[in-house]
């Protein structure tokens, strides 16, 4: 009997076998990678806007508070998007002829809608709200990032339920004194745990609790 | 001597076994009953895909199903069709363990069959969920979403015993099947045969170490393999048995069920030894004293189910628990009670037949008794898993179940989905073991000779 | 609660239209907008600003379709106001007080509404006569404003016209009308509370001084002012004042049963019936026919034909002495009942109320009538005032119908009835309507009345106009848009300024008009003080009426049988046959869903013999109807029921088709009680029942204590094998009394509301898939034929050791430190086995995709702080979560516990008689603890173990020894 | 010069025969021997020497890292996110025998027949002993016996002679 098969033949069984073998392996790894990536977290993305908003200009270069324009964060479920009579209340005195602010300028004078991009979008079927979390001590940094050096605004943290539990599961160093919700630049103190505990205690935070399902979904 | 109990006839040669035997794929010999056979299956593995298309396209409720029978034949075929593969690894791995000779014929097509009917039984717990595209969510990794697995729950377990119960299968079966494989490829004339074989039979050459470490292998596994069914099919009970719904909540159910579902799958296995034996003439490998020892473990299995039943109703009585006692008054009296009579009609009155030698040796009978077990043990899956359900504690939620065309398309395009794999299984790998018959006609030979 | 004193349109309607709506999310894209036009050709009619106020409105219900699991998370738009409404919090709910309209009552409510819409109706905790308590009718009625059948424009002859058009033609009109100063016009209305309504109708009738209006009210109004009008001599309305009852006897009137007055009733009831704690306050007593939630109830209950009321209320009224009374025959159980009655009546002097049904006719009402006054009654539990509901004096149907066939009349105005409908079929008011010259139909959708007629004018929901009413004991509520009208819609009260000669009405002129001559020179802040409280403070004054002492009239006897007719307890006229929530909500005691059937007695079935769903004859005179039999236990031998309200051909397409039309056979002269013969025919059907059994079996799922036996309260923790979680500060717990539930549904229909319970039609429902997260069971007790009845909602129990959480193999369903059970159905991979383990059966899945259509309208219905479930996951009672996740925020904001009372779920704060309690277990003080200290306390299939956290209190039983305040 | 063969075949009728031949070799002095037989002969391994196989130990050893491993891995995932389940304990242990039980077994078994594998040195197509025209006899009926060039005594001419001698029905010489 002769042989059924060249000795070149072993070699590409054993380099077939260990290149389905890495396959697997290494696509179960790069799945649970993708599903962290940029593109599946939206992160990194700047989207189109209808005018080019920097937040950078606003937030940094001005010092204008987040609240001035996202004025319903401490009231409601929803930061709010800025009215066009919001960004009038300005603009109606400076740069009242950019070009760029033009869809402004329509806006107020067809009575349209600004048509935003949304940036920091959850899904449907969690229930988050603003008003809880400033007045407990979270910042606005925590979740969006570094605002005030975005020239387009981007969503600089990948909005997924891990990133979500990660706090609720240890609030406390994470937490800030009510004096610099809004502040981007402000540090953890070398004692974050024992500050953020202090607040937490005064908040009446209640630890523990805030990993149970309907603390976000109903 | 030639009146010696062997259970292979001694006149054949080594020769002529393995020539016969590789010859049914190298040279299929019943190329138009084949055929014939192929189609009908091919049918009814249609008829499944359209099934798992309307399903998929507009949810579960195509079922008969309801609240409270919110399982009925997804969850009741699965349990079927699960204990029907248990046989096969009884047979290979137990029989093994003890010796008993007379397995070798039959231990290959049994465990072919315990592997269909597992893939069978398994694709069922992914049809019945609501959303099956997130069926991944039952295995731990590294979510997002942060969150596990719930490993308290009998379904959690169950995915793992049947994945480990399909693996360890397979890996049973293949390794089995290496040195046959060679066989064949030492027998095939044709470039694709040749090659086919060559390469499933990973170059296995026979040698001494290779059969010893072989030999090591194989019957260590076939020793984790017992406590394994015992194991999957006391964990299929459990999804029952750790609700609280009267007629499921019994420490009876875990051996119930395996017996049960050994019961099942000897009935399947000499279905399947009477027709492959008149289909490739293998009387000769097969032969009427196996099946006079498949009849009396059918026997025996069979009664050990009745003392399940016997059981039962005793325990319902000995509660004393009014909810207990009503379901068991339900099942034999109720709108259902034709599923339980049902059940002990089919199981328990032809088997009375076995007891008699004729009977046993007799390959129609066998079938016929064998067939009437399987449809029985279906009933009795049925009448555990609907009556239990459709009345449970509170009189307010109880309802009824009918199931709807798409339940019974279901069902069959699984057969469908058994008898394909199956079929073509049976026309490419040898179906009875060459080396472990060889090996039997060897021993036998040799007790002829000192005898 | 947060109320806004301002008024409504003032706050969120500023005068540029455009913003009202703060929609941040919605669909731009071009292909919905076709789509839209496609769907809803009027919307292509709509001025600008409607048209995108209804784009962003359908854009906001589709926001809130989605349950994705792990895809991509998508950009979508955001829009924010051009110019914000000073007070607006974007997501945060906003709560009008306004009223629904039912049989022209006005039914005060709060509305919850989000971005606009609103989504959720409740009782106004501060009116008088509903103390925030609710019917079916009420919790129903905002799924009416987005019924996709509604009349979305004016036609003519069923073309889309304008209103310009409308008007115009209304200007010829009137031009005839003017010159035969209204001679053959004619105008036919359902009972009419709205005092701008009324004005405006006295206006008309001034201008058009021939014009006549008619009356058309197919449940009550003329037919039951009949029988009080023969009682006391002169039209009256009677207000029962339950809550002063010692002894409440009833023949064949269903005081706690759907209608009207239930809330008002049921809560008096429930006042009377818990005031002390160790008994029944009350004992109610009840000869019925056909069994009813007040005979459910009654710890005596008789069962007699519904020809035998005018009898027994003679023989009441001789045990009691009242003078004149003759004495009928009675059989044993008739004498000893009345014995009981009587006896309890006569030691309840003035503290006590007997009922007469319409069934019983003028006889028996006198009989009522005459022992109330006897008893010292009148005054003191019965009291009277002029009838709230006008117009005064308008003629009747049949006078309209023999009017139009002698050829007197060549206009009809029909506004917000449907006579081609609900008319007795013997009057033919369809022929009749079409053999006038002029027609027009105002009214909310385009229904059998509505396509006979020349005009359809589109009538603007309730829920957008402006307009007023008065609640059953006459207090007025002004009624405030909620919502702008998204179809090219207006209110009656702008149709009836047009028929006046104005040309563009605004829509709130009219009812400022009255409002302004009734507050006079307060009116800006009466007004808005009357906005915001939800009603004008100020009932109907009592007035005094002496019984007549008329003769008798007997009964009619032709005919084998009692025929009953009651209207539909969920669609009740045929009105609210179109709105899905109400066809899919179980009639109270046959659970039946989706259809009206024949009820008859077990012993009657028996005899024929039939079975439920099998079709029967029923014969009144020359004409007949056929529909199916429904076996009721406890329903008296020789009585049939039939209920009003299906076989509707025009109410859309959830309501057409469905049951048979009694009307069909309902004598002109005899509407409640007639005689006839019944017998099977061919056919038979599967009815959409909830509940297929309905003994207890020996089980004690429902129990009963006798006054006497109440043991003191145990309150042993269960014991467990597993070690106690640590709980937080809340610990949440619902107790139900068994006692006060009454199995009026308001509860499920509240549930469906606020949590977007899906409808899944009949068919599902036939094969066990109806999604209510809470039913209410019945049950049956003793012989088929004179069975004890019980409700009990099942809710979710929320188990400590819950058995459902423990099957689950994804973590889908697992338990809060709150002690909820929680579901999450994002993560809910749908393999039942939860529902498979849960010994209460309380879990719902949606065995497919159960979500509305995404184009239909019901989606606005959603309440944004509920997913909507997709298809293959499950669901249930979650305690309202949002609700007490909304309160946390609340507390947590300003760093305080929560309150006791501070939570309330849906359920409990629908219930007319608070028979469920919500609240927190830990905190002793609370009302939810105190019950669970109540000797009648007991936990459902206690001996599983499971240890729920929803329990009842048992039902009291009647032993005589219990009867009020001593 | 011819390449240096592979080794010696001879082929043998029985197993009772190839064992005599395998014992008379060793006797002779031969050490690199093989056997290629149709089923496992028994016996074969005491006179070839052979040593007994760890497979079983592998099995053990892996049997061990299953259980640790399901162990483990329900501990962790409780740990991670713990989740109050019914009133259950976090660390149910009871709970957690299935899923241990079963990953045991399977770690054991994957792991026997993969060592299997890996310590005969298969897959592989490509053997001499494959170019030898009778060898495929080896899974039909004969016994065949294999002294390989490897061996001190090896020459082509005696081994083929000492073979013959064994009671080989047929000696062939196996290509390099």
């Amino acid at each position: 009997m002769a042989q059924l098969f060249s000795p070149a033949a072993d070699t590409w069984m054993r380099l077939f076998l260990v290149g389905s073998l890495s396959l697997m392996a290494g696509g179960t790894v790069g799945i649970i990678g993708f599903a962290r990536s940029t593109y599946m977290t939206s992160t990194d993305i700047r989207p189109q806007q209808p005018v080019p908003f920097s937040h950078r200009h606003h937030a940094g270069e001005l010092g204008i508070d987040c609240r001035y324009c996202h004025n319903n964060v401490e009231q409601g479920p929803q930061a709010g998007l800025p009215s066009t009579e919001t960004c009038m209340t300005c603009h109606s005195q400076i740069w009242t002829n950019a070009a760029m602010l033009e869809p402004v300028r329509q806006s107020l004078a067809h009575h349209m809608p600004i048509e935003w991009t949304r940036v920091a979008k959850l899904p449907d079927y969690v229930y988050f709200r603003h008003d809880i979390h400033i007045a407990k001590g979270v910042g606005c940094e925590s979740c969006h990032g570094r605002i005030d050096k975005m020239a387009l605004t981007y969503r600089a943290k990948p909005f997924t339920m891990e990133f979500c539990l990660d706090c609720h599961r240890d609030p406390a160093p994470r937490l800030r004194p009510p004096e610099h919700i809004t502040d981007m630049a402000w540090t953890p103190p070398v004692d974050a745990r024992a500050k953020g505990e202090a607040i937490a205690a005064h908040e009446k935070i209640r630890f523990g609790e805030l990993t149970h399902c309907s603390v976000c979904h109903r | 001597m030639s009146d010696r109990n062997d259970i292979l006839p001694t006149r054949q040669t080594m020769a002529g076994i393995a020539d016969q035997l590789t010859g049914i794929p190298l040279h299929f010999p019943a190329e138009r009953r084949w055929v014939i056979a192929m189609a009908f299956a091919s049918a009814l593995l249609l008829l499944l895909m359209i099934s798992m298309t309307e399903l998929f396209t507009r949810g579960v409720g195509i079922w008969g199903i309801n609240i409270p029978v919110n399982w009925a034949f997804a969850i009741h075929n699965y349990v079927w069709w699960l204990g029907i593969g248990h046989a096969g690894t009884l047979i290979s791995a137990l029989l093994l363990l003890t010796g008993s000779e007379w397995r070798n014929s039959l231990n290959r097509f049994a465990e072919t069959m315990t592997l269909f009917a597992v893939v069978c039984a398994g694709i069922y717990p992914i049809l019945h969920l609501g959303r099956p595209w997130y069926v991944y969510w039952m295995f731990p990794y590294p979510a997002t979403m942060g969150v596990w697995p719930q490993f308290r729950s009998p379904l959690e377990w169950d995915i793992w015993a049947v994945l480990t119960y399909l693996t360890v299968s397979l890996v049973f079966w293949y390794t089995g099947l290496i040195p046959d494989l060679a066989a064949a490829r030492d027998r095939a004339t044709k470039r694709g045969w040749q090659i086919f074989f060559g390469i499933t039979s990973l170059g296995w050459r026979g040698a001494a170490i290779h059969w010893l470490r072989w030999s090591q292998a194989y019957r260590v596994t076939a020793a984790l393999a017992v406590p394994l069914v015992v194991s999957v099919h006391s964990e299929v009970s459990l999804l029952f048995a750790s609700g609280q719904i009267p007629g499921w909540h019994s420490t009876i159910f875990p051996p119930y069920f395996v017996l049960g579902a050994a019961f099942s799958g000897f009935a399947v296995v000499a279905i399947i030894a009477v027709a492959l034996r008149s289909w490739f003439g293998l009387r000769n490998l097969v032969t009427d004293d196996h099946l006079d020892v498949l009849g009396k473990v059918l026997l025996a299995t069979g009664l050990m189910t009745g003392y399940g039943y016997v059981f039962e109703v005793f325990d319902a009585l000995y509660s004393g628990e009014a909810h207990e006692m009503r379901t068991l008054l339900d099942r034999v009296a109720g709108v259902y009670a034709w599923t339980y009579w049902g059940a002990v009609l089919f199981n328990f009155v032809p088997l009375q037949a076995l007891w008699w030698r004729g009977v046993r040796r007799s390959g129609w009978a066998l079938l016929l008794i064998s067939i009437s077990v399987a449809v029985g043990m279906w009933l009795e899956r049925d009448m555990i898993l609907v009556t239990s359900l459709y009345r449970d504690f509170l009189v307010s939620s109880w309802s009824k179940f009918t199931p709807t065309f798409w339940d019974w398309s279901t069902y069959l395009g699984t057969i469908g989905l058994f008898l394909v794999p199956f079929l073509i299984a049976i026309r490419i790998i040898p179906m009875i073991s060459i080396f472990e018959t060889k090996e039997l006609l060897h021993e036998e030979k040799e007790k002829g000779h000192h005898g | 609660m947060k109320r806004d004193a301002r008024p409504y349109r003032d706050q969120v309607a500023p005068r540029q239209g455009g913003q009202w709506s703060g929609v941040e999310e919605l669909s731009d894209d071009p292909a919905f907008q076709a789509f839209v036009d496609a769907e809803y050709p009027a919307a292509q009619q709509f001025s600008p600003t409607a048209r995108r106020e209804f784009l962003k409105l359908m854009g906001a219900s589709f926001a809130l379709a989605g349950l994705a699991g792990c895809e991509k998370s998508p950009f979508v738009a955001a829009l924010p106001y051009v110019d914000q409404p000073d007070d607006a919090t974007i997501g945060i709910p906003r709560i009008y007080a306004t009223a629904t309209v039912f049989d022209g009552y006005a039914q005060p409510v709060l509305a919850t509404t989000y971005s606009g819409r609103p989504t959720k109706l409740d009782g106004n905790p501060d009116h008088p006569v509903t103390q925030g308590r609710s019917d079916v009718f009420m919790q129903s009625a905002v799924l009416g404003l987005y019924d996709p059948d509604r009349a979305q424009a004016p036609t003519r002859r069923g073309e889309p016209v304008s209103w310009k058009d409308v008007v115009a033609a209304i200007g010829v009109l009137r031009e005839g009308w003017t010159k035969d100063g209204g001679e053959g016009l004619r105008l036919l209305v359902g009972p009419i509370t709205s005092p701008t309504l009324l004005r405006q109708f006295d206006a008309l009738l001034k201008q058009f001084p021939k014009a006549r209006v008619h009356l058309h009210a197919p449940t009550g109004g003329s037919a039951q002012q009949s029988l009080v009008t023969a009682a006391y001599g002169k039209p009256l309305d009677l207000h029962y004042a339950l809550e002063q009852c010692d002894v409440i006897v009833s023949l064949d009137g269903d005081l706690l049963g759907p209608g009207l007055d239930q809330v008002r009733n049921a809560r008096g009831w429930a006042t009377s019936r818990h005031r002390v704690a160790d008994r029944p306050g009350n004992r109610l007593f009840m000869a019925e026919s056909v069994p009813s939630a007040t005979g459910a109830m009654a710890g005596n209950r008789l069962i007699a034909d519904a020809s035998r009321m005018p009898v027994l209320a003679e023989a009441l009224a001789k045990a009691l002495g009242v003078s004149g009374a003759a004495a009928g025959e009675l059989t044993d159980r008739e004498r000893d009942w009345i014995g009981r009655a009587a006896d309890a009546c006569g030691r309840a002097r003035g503290k006590s109320l007997v009922v007469a049904g319409a069934v019983g006719g003028e006889a028996a009402a006198i009989c009522a009538a005459q022992i109330n006054d006897a008893l010292g009654n009148a005054g003191q539990t019965l009291k009277f005032t002029d009838p709230i509901a006008g117009p005064a004096g308008a003629a009747t149907l049949a006078e309209l119908i023999s009017d139009i066939d002698a050829g007197k009349v060549h206009s009809v105005i029909v506004i917000d009835c449907n006579p081609a409908y609900s008319v007795p079929g013997e009057l033919n008011a369809a022929g009749a309507l079409q053999r006038v010259r002029t027609s027009l139909h105002v009214g909310l959708q385009r229904d059998e009345t509505g396509v006979l007629c020349e005009w359809q004018l589109a009538l603007a929901h309730a829920l957008e106009s402006w307009s007023d009413a008065r609640a059953v004991d006459g207090t007025a509520t002004i009624i405030q848009p909620v919502i702008a009208p998204f179809y090219d819609v207006r209110t009656i009260h702008q149709i009836l300024a047009m028929l006046l000669g104005e040309i563009n009405p605004a829509s709130d002129a009219a009812v400022r008009e009255t409002w302004q001559a009734a507050f006079g020179d307060a009116f800006s802040t009466r007004w808005k003080q009357a906005l915001h409280d939800g009603f004008v403070q100020g009932a109907a004054a009592f007035v005094d009426a002496r019984p007549s002492s008329a003769a008798v009239t007997a009964p009619p006897t032709q005919g084998a049988v009692d025929i009953v007719f009651r209207p539909d307890p969920t669609v009740w006229d045929g009105q609210f046959a179109n709105v899905g929530w109400l066809q899919e909500l179980p009639k109270p005691l046959t659970t039946v869903t989706w259809s009206n059937v024949v009820a008859i007695a077990p012993d009657l079935a028996k005899r024929i013999p039939i079975a439920s769903g099998d079709h029967v004859e029923v014969r009144i005179g020359k004409r007949s109807v056929t529909g199916p039999v429904w076996i009721m236990p406890g329903q008296a031998g020789n009585t049939v029921a039939l209920y009003l309200g299906y076989g509707r051909t025009r109410a859309g397409r959830v309501g057409d088709g469905r049951g048979y039309d009694a009307y069909q056979v309902r004598p002109a002269d005899q509407p409640w009680l007639a005689k006839g013969s019944l017998r099977k025919v061919d056919g038979t059907e599967t009815l959409a029942v909830t509940q297929l059994h309905h003994r207890m079996e020996g089980f004690d799922f429902v129990r009963e204590v006798n006054p006497g036996d109440v043991a003191k309260p145990t309150l042993s923790e269960q014991a467990s094998f597993y070690p106690n979680w640590a709980s937080s500060e809340n610990a949440w717990g619902m107790v139900i009394d068994l006692d006060a539930c009454i199995g009026c549904n308001a509860c499920v229909a509240a549930c469906t509301a606020e949590n977007n319970v899906p409808v899944v039609g009949a068919d599902q429902v036939k094969v066990g898939r109806e999604m209510h997260w809470l039913r209410i069971a019945r049950y049956y007790d003793g012989s088929i034929e004179e069975p004890r009845s019980f409700f009990q909602p099942v809710p979710c129990m929320h188990c400590e050791d819950a058995p459902c959480e423990m099957g689950c193999p994804v973590h889908a369903t697992t338990h809060s430190p709150e002690g909820l059970n929680q579901m999450v159905y994002n993560r809910c991979i749908g393999t039942r086995t939860c529902s498979s383990y849960c010994p209460y059966k309380v879990r719902r899945f949606n065995f497919f995709d159960y979500r509305a259509p995404a184009e239909s309208p019901t989606q606005a219905a959603h309440n944004p702080e509920v997913t909507v479930r997709s298809r293959g996951v499950m669901e249930k009672c979650t305690y309202c979560v949002q609700r007490i996740e909304a309160a946390h925020v609340t507390a947590d904001k300003d760093s305080r516990p929560l309150r006791d009372g501070e939570v309330v779920t849906a359920c409990q704060q629908a219930c007319p008689t608070k028979a469920i309690v919500f609240g927190d277990i830990k905190d002793p003080n609370s009302e939810v603890a105190r019950l669970k200290r109540d000797g009648r306390h007991y936990v459902l299939l206690e001996e599983l173990g499971t240890r729920p956290r929803t329990t009842y209190l048992a039902r009291w039983r009647d032993d005589g020894s219990g009867s009020g305040q001593e | 010069m011819a390449e240096r063969a592979y080794g010696m075949l001879g082929e043998f009728e029985s197993s009772e025969a190839l064992l005599a031949a395998a014992r008379q070799a060793r006797a002779a002095g031969y050490r690199e021997l093989d056997a290629f037989t149709p089923f496992p002969v028994e016996g074969l391994a005491r006179i070839l020497k052979i040593q007994r196989p760890t497979i079983s130990l592998v099995g053990l050893i892996s049997a061990f890292a299953g259980g640790g491993t399901a162990l483990l891995m329900q501990v962790f995932v409780n740990y991670d996110y713990p989740l109050n389940v019914g009133g259950r304990p976090v660390y149910a242990l009871s709970a957690f025998a299935v899923v241990t039980f079963e990953l045991t077994i399977l770690f054991s078994a994957v792991a026997m027949v993969v060592a299997m594998l890996w310590q005969n040195g298969l897959p592989r197509l490509n053997h001499p002993i494959f170019a030898a025209a009778r060898f495929h006899l080896a899974s039909k009926d004969r016994f065949i016996l294999c002294v390989k060039s490897e061996d001190p005594m090896f020459d082509e001419q005696e081994t083929a002679v000492f073979l013959a001698g064994a009671g080989a029905a047929s000696v062939e010489r196996v290509p390099p």
